[in-house]
């Protein structure tokens, strides 16, 4: 039973392909006599499997950003003690339709002194890294769209393509207020994606491979609480984890960093020239961008689709990534903004050093001996103890600049 | 020579000229980008994944930005003033071309390893590349990395000028 | 040699230093359509990167010709355009513009009038200050949350002026002499319970605001205003006791019934944007202080001086009163002829006047700075402009 | 320790989420068309003229305090004469108020010595034609006493009470206009 449910995707895939390639014998026996030979069956059978991946993820994902705006302004709304959309649809579920249909509806204004070429570009480039980040990601057992054995080295090759689509942006609609907030995307996403990726160097050190489905089965154990193996339980893992989600938020511009789109200040930043359909690409892309990185947060630190066997496995994948989308959420409905320059000294001067200590703590634990439940505890304490000090020293040092609290005298 | 080959081939001619010819500067650095998408297409081709995706990461990622820096600190973004086609600086340029591409011409028909193709299928070298990188080659890649560490240095010093400078 | 480099509109000449990379100023004009100018205002930066190097305001875009219009009116019709001066303490507005003319009718005020005047200036200061906390985070950053909480705790209050006056925030409630209508039993009854339970709003305030290491940094040490600079600028208000100068009107004039409550009042340190909103914060629970205080002991008796308002004259001279509004010093300059319309009728606006020094404190910060500094400034633009 | 503000603010926002679910007090929001707020008996809006009985017999004299007090001068009276002897009739011909400059402050309800005029506690008043369609004529004003009473009872009672202790003062029936006291077009100074 439980089977079933978690290979039911796979097996429909299979049926479809097999549907298609069905259909190819029957036309082939029509015009040239006999069905297809071998090797175009295989052709025509792979050419399906990629087609069938395309549409599911664009489908899926398209499907999660509409429920993830009409999350987010949920959730905020109730941070905030009021209700939130509830008048299209029931509890406002349709709302992101009715978002999707104004956007397309509204004129698109392009600024005249703009440099069209680029400004027409800018919206495509910026979304096709966010939906090709999702090819690398295991969404269930034997669900991997992609099994590529550099799959993280890809995913972030990929990503690093939308700092290159914000600058375009920036820069095409030749306005003030986007072309700085555009110098403050290209600079934040550098200086942040050093730290994503050395956040995600301990799991690699650890597997071995780079590739995300032996991540994921890595962390697997057979029991039925298919818990025990997350890396996020260890203390590498733990402060990976947390330097991971940080970074992850930079990438995506999203609440304390998003100083590209600093509404208050440089009113939209880098899509300030945008409108109707375009600007609705950039929301988009920033919230794929965003999901994709929860779900690699979760393929790499809580144990991809790993969980106890009640939910089948792509159900795990989907309840982990949304909670760290929820846990976005939560950040941007109370954290102010931080400003360019403090983001920077943040990246260079406090996750920098933290996440390089953090390898060093994962080779002290690689190389402890962990066989009985004794040593791998003692393992544990050492390596945390590592990671807890330098958390201690590097907040220290950071915290040192902001000076002492302050004390209010009263007038006598 | 088939169509994947021709394809990326064009992509990556077409970059390359773009880059050279098109009269705004900001069009020429993104065609540039084009040219090094269609560099790390011919690393899938000939299936190095690691290094193709390592070309994406580090020249799109960041030497295409940097490349956008340089521009955006120089003052005329439109080159006005374009000589004429069959000027001295086409000529020169044209010579050094010429000779350049000889060279490498002579060097891959002599080699005899440089002209077979790829093998195909072979199973992928990310850990072959990894281990060989710690082992044989273990002192070009310290050296390698003193050379960055000094570069990151040298730029700071830079940027430190420019900030006591400017205070 | 490099030669100065000019920008073509502004004239203004940044000389590049020697060896230095020769960057380009861009002139922005942040404004009058901007989020987060709190109305109508604009201001031409001058920018070397992120870098603030002169910055302009530009007022006047929501001038009204308050104080023309007030010449042509009797001393009774002008009250309710003083609502509409600082559209978020109209009560206080009221109050100072009576005040005033009592000062210059010699119109005495009975005691249960002072003493509904001081329980409704200070309900004004807890909306004023609890508002401003808000704004300045949503500058800030923090995407409204602090603001829609300040705005559900002054839905209380709002409700207690409109079952007082008639209206929310254009309540039109001060005559000379007191007030225009009393104040029930049960509206008092009201008027304690939310007194009661705004501490608690006020530790959840504190609790979201005050430790939080992002806005900390984005506020310490920025837009520092030094003692002497906000003296010399006349500035007065929150923002002058945050720079750590002991000046409170409440205090210095002893104006109303101030005298008979004991609170203290707040002085900041280094006078940064941390320490305007900190001060405010402690304010604010002053207020809550003198209101439980007013609240208990208000006695019974007239709310006003029984003043006929139809053809009130007020005797020729000129007179100055001013109190403590929640921005600052809300003085009236009113030149009397003897006859039914003021001569002369001026507004001293506090947030008009802590505006000027806008430039000095944001200069050499970040275009992001200028932003959270503007929102410490707690200006409303039709006060501003008049 | 580094991030623990943070945590602390989180803590307070996570708090207003889950209270906002089940504390009536946190979520105050009041869906407008389904529901409506209760609104309190001073709340005020536009003024309307008040009639006792039938709508020509109001209460205005057309005495034109109102006209001179109103700071942002939106009422316009004409005063109607008697056809035959051309002498002015203590009632009002046209009484317009221009809703869109009206800035509700009352004090023409104040400043009536007939009680006349009172402020409405309607809010609905949106309108397609803006300059027009906000001029209210007399028979847009007009609202009977009973309504009056319902949207205000406590002050309804206070006027009557007085309008009848004045009328019983003045003792003689309404029916001879000519002996309540004569109200020319400037009123001489009469009691408030």
């Amino acid at each position: 039973m439980y089977n079933f449910f978690d290979q039911l995707f796979v097996a429909l895939g299979a049926w479809l392909v097999g549907l298609v390639v069905a259909a190819g014998n029957g036309v082939s026996k029509l015009c040239c006599g006999q069905p297809m030979s071998e090797a175009a069956a295989h052709n025509v059978a792979a050419g399906t499997q990629v087609v069938l991946i395309c549409v599911t993820i664009y489908g899926v994902f398209a499907l999660c950003f509409g429920l993830a705006t009409w999350l987010e302004r949920k959730m905020l709304a109730r941070i905030q003690n009021r209700y939130g959309p509830n008048r299209v649809g029931p509890f406002g579920l349709l709302q992101f339709v009715a978002d999707g249909v104004k956007m397309l509806t509204k004129e698109d204004i392009v600024p005249a002194r703009a440099d069209k070429l680029v400004h027409f570009l800018a919206p495509a480039i910026v979304l096709a890294p966010a939906l090709l980040m999702f090819g690398f990601l295991p969404f269930g057992r034997n669900m991997a769209p992609t099994d590529l054995d550099t799959a993280v080295i890809a995913f972030f090759a990929v990503g690093a393509g939308s700092e290159l689509a914000l600058f375009m942006a920036g820069w095409g609609s030749r306005n003030k207020y986007s072309i700085l907030g555009a110098l403050r995307a290209v600079a934040q996403m550098i200086s942040y994606e050093i730290p994503l990726v050395l956040a995600a160097v301990p799991v690699v050190m650890i597997v071995g491979s780079l590739s995300t489905s032996q991540i994921v089965a890595a962390q697997g154990t057979d029991s039925f609480l298919d818990v025990k193996g997350w890396f996020v339980w260890t203390p590498w893992g733990f402060a990976g984890f947390i330097l991971f989600l940080i970074a992850a938020t930079a990438e995506s511009n999203r609440s304390p960093f998003d100083i590209p789109e600093g509404e208050s200040e440089i009113i939209a930043g880098f899509h300030v020239e945008y409108s109707g359909f375009k600007f609705a690409l950039f929301f988009m892309a920033e919230y794929l961008g965003m999901m994709a990185m929860a779900g690699l947060g979760v393929t790499l630190f809580l144990g991809g689709w790993h969980g106890p066997k009640l939910l089948p496995s792509w159900a795990w994948f989907m309840l982990k990534g949304f909670l760290i989308v929820c846990w976005l959420i939560w950040l941007r409905g109370t954290l102010p903004r931080l400003r360019v320059d403090q983001l920077m000294a943040f990246a260079w001067k406090a996750m920098l050093p933290f996440a390089l200590f953090n390898i060093f703590a994962t080779a002290v634990w690689f190389y402890l001996p962990k066989t009985t439940f004794l040593q791998s505890a003692v393992a544990w304490i050492i390596t945390a103890a590592l990671v807890v000090a330098a958390y201690l020293v590097i907040s220290r040092f950071v915290s040192r600049r902001a000076g002492a609290p302050r004390v209010y005298r009263y007038a006598s | 020579m088939d169509t994947a080959f021709i394809i990326l081939s064009l992509i990556t001619v077409a970059g390359a000229v773009w880059a050279v010819t098109l009269r705004n500067l900001i069009h020429a650095v993104l065609s540039l980008v084009l040219f090094f998408f269609g560099i790390a297409g011919f690393f899938f081709y000939l299936n190095a994944d690691f290094v193709g995706w390592v070309q994406i990461l580090v020249y799109v990622g960041a030497v295409a930005i940097l490349a956008i820096f340089a521009v955006m600190l120089t003052h005329n973004l439109t080159a006005e003033d374009e000589p004429g086609f069959f000027s001295l600086r086409w000529l020169t340029g044209m010579a050094i071309a010429a000779t350049v591409g000889a060279v490498l011409w002579f060097a891959i028909r002599s080699n005899a390893a440089m002209s077979q193709t790829a093998p195909a299928g072979v199973a992928s070298n990310v850990a072959d590349i990894g281990r060989k990188m710690m082992t044989d080659w273990v002192v070009p890649f310290e050296v390698v990395s003193l050379l960055l560490t000094a570069a990151m240095i040298g730029a700071i010093v830079i940027a430190m000028e420019q900030i006591s400078h400017r205070k | 040699m490099i030669q100065p480099f000019t920008t073509p509109e502004s004239g203004y000449t940044l000389i590049p230093k020697e060896g230095a990379i020769e960057t380009q100023t861009i002139e922005v004009s942040m404004g009058p359509h901007h989020p987060s100018t709190h109305g109508v205002f604009r201001m031409d930066v001058v920018l070397d990167g992120e870098e603030v190097k002169r910055l302009k305001p530009v007022f006047g875009y929501l001038h009204r010709n308050h104080e023309q219009l007030a010449e042509k009116m009797n001393w009774l019709g002008s009250i309710p355009f003083t609502d509409r001066l600082d559209y978020f303490c109209s009560m206080s507005n009221n109050w100072a513009y009576c005040h005033a003319v009592e000062q210059l009718a010699g119109i005495k005020v009975p005691e249960r009038a002072e003493y509904i005047r001081v329980i409704m200036a200070e309900l004004t200061r807890l909306i004023n200050h609890s508002c401003l906390a808000g704004f300045l985070l949503s500058d800030a950053g923090a995407w409204g949350t602090p603001l829609l909480y300040a705005f559900r705790e002054r839905e209380k209050i709002l409700d207690l002026f409109e079952s007082v006056s008639g209206a929310r925030m254009m309540c039109n409630y001060m005559r000379f002499g007191g007030v225009r209508a009393d104040v029930s039993d049960d509206w008092l009854a009201c008027a304690r319970k939310v007194v009661e339970n705004y501490p608690r709003f006020l530790d959840e305030l504190e609790a979201l605001i005050t430790g939080n290491e992002i806005l900390l940094a984005r506020t310490q040490q920025v837009g520092i205003l030094p003692r002497e600079l906000a003296i010399n600028a006349s500035v007065t208000g929150p923002m002058l006791r945050a720079s750590g100068v002991d000046y409170d009107i409440r205090k210095v004039d002893r104006y109303g019934i101030y005298d008979r409550f004991d609170f203290r009042v707040p002085l900041g340190e280094v006078g940064d944007v941390y320490d305007r909103y900190y001060v405010r914060i402690l304010e604010m629970r002053e207020s809550v202080k003198i209101l439980q205080q007013a609240l208990r002991d208000i006695p019974e008796g007239p709310f006003d001086a029984g003043v006929k308002m139809r053809n009130f004259k007020v005797p020729a001279g000129d007179g100055y009163g001013r109190i403590e509004a929640p921005k600052g010093e809300l003085g009236f300059y009113l030149v009397s002829d003897g006859g039914t319309r003021p001569y002369r009728y001026h507004v001293r606006a506090p947030s008009f006047i802590n505006l000027t020094i806008l430039e000095d404190m944001c200069l050499g910060h970040k275009v992001a700075d200028v932003i959270v500094i503007l929102g410490s400034v707690d200006i409303v633009r039709g006060e501003v402009d008049r | 320790m580094l991030g623990n503000g943070l945590l602390q603010g989180l803590v307070v926002t996570a708090r207003n989420f889950i209270r906002s679910y089940f504390d009536p007090e946190r979520l105050t929001t009041v869906q407008y068309p389904e529901e409506r707020v209760t609104l309190p008996e001073n709340s005020r809006s536009f003024p309307f003229l008040v009639y006792d009985g039938t709508p020509d017999n109001l209460r205005c004299v057309a005495c034109k305090i109102c006209e001179q007090e109103c700071p942002p001068q939106c009422i316009y009276i004409e005063v109607e004469r008697d056809p035959k002897t051309g002498k002015p009739v203590r009632r009002p011909r046209v009484f317009d108020i221009d809703y869109s400059v009206c800035m509700q402050c009352q004090i023409c309800a104040e400043v009536c010595p007939f009680d006349a005029i009172k402020m409405d506690q309607v809010y609905e008043l949106a309108g397609t034609d803006r300059f027009g369609g906000m001029l209210h004529d007399k028979a847009a004003l007009l609202k009977s006493n009973e309504y009056y009473h319902q949207i205000r009872p406590t002050e309804a009672d206070e006027v009557d009470a007085r309008l009848s202790q004045s009328k019983k003062k003045v003792s003689p029936p309404i029916a001879k206009p000519a002996a309540v006291p004569p109200a020319q077009p400037v009123p001489p100074k009469t009691d408030v």
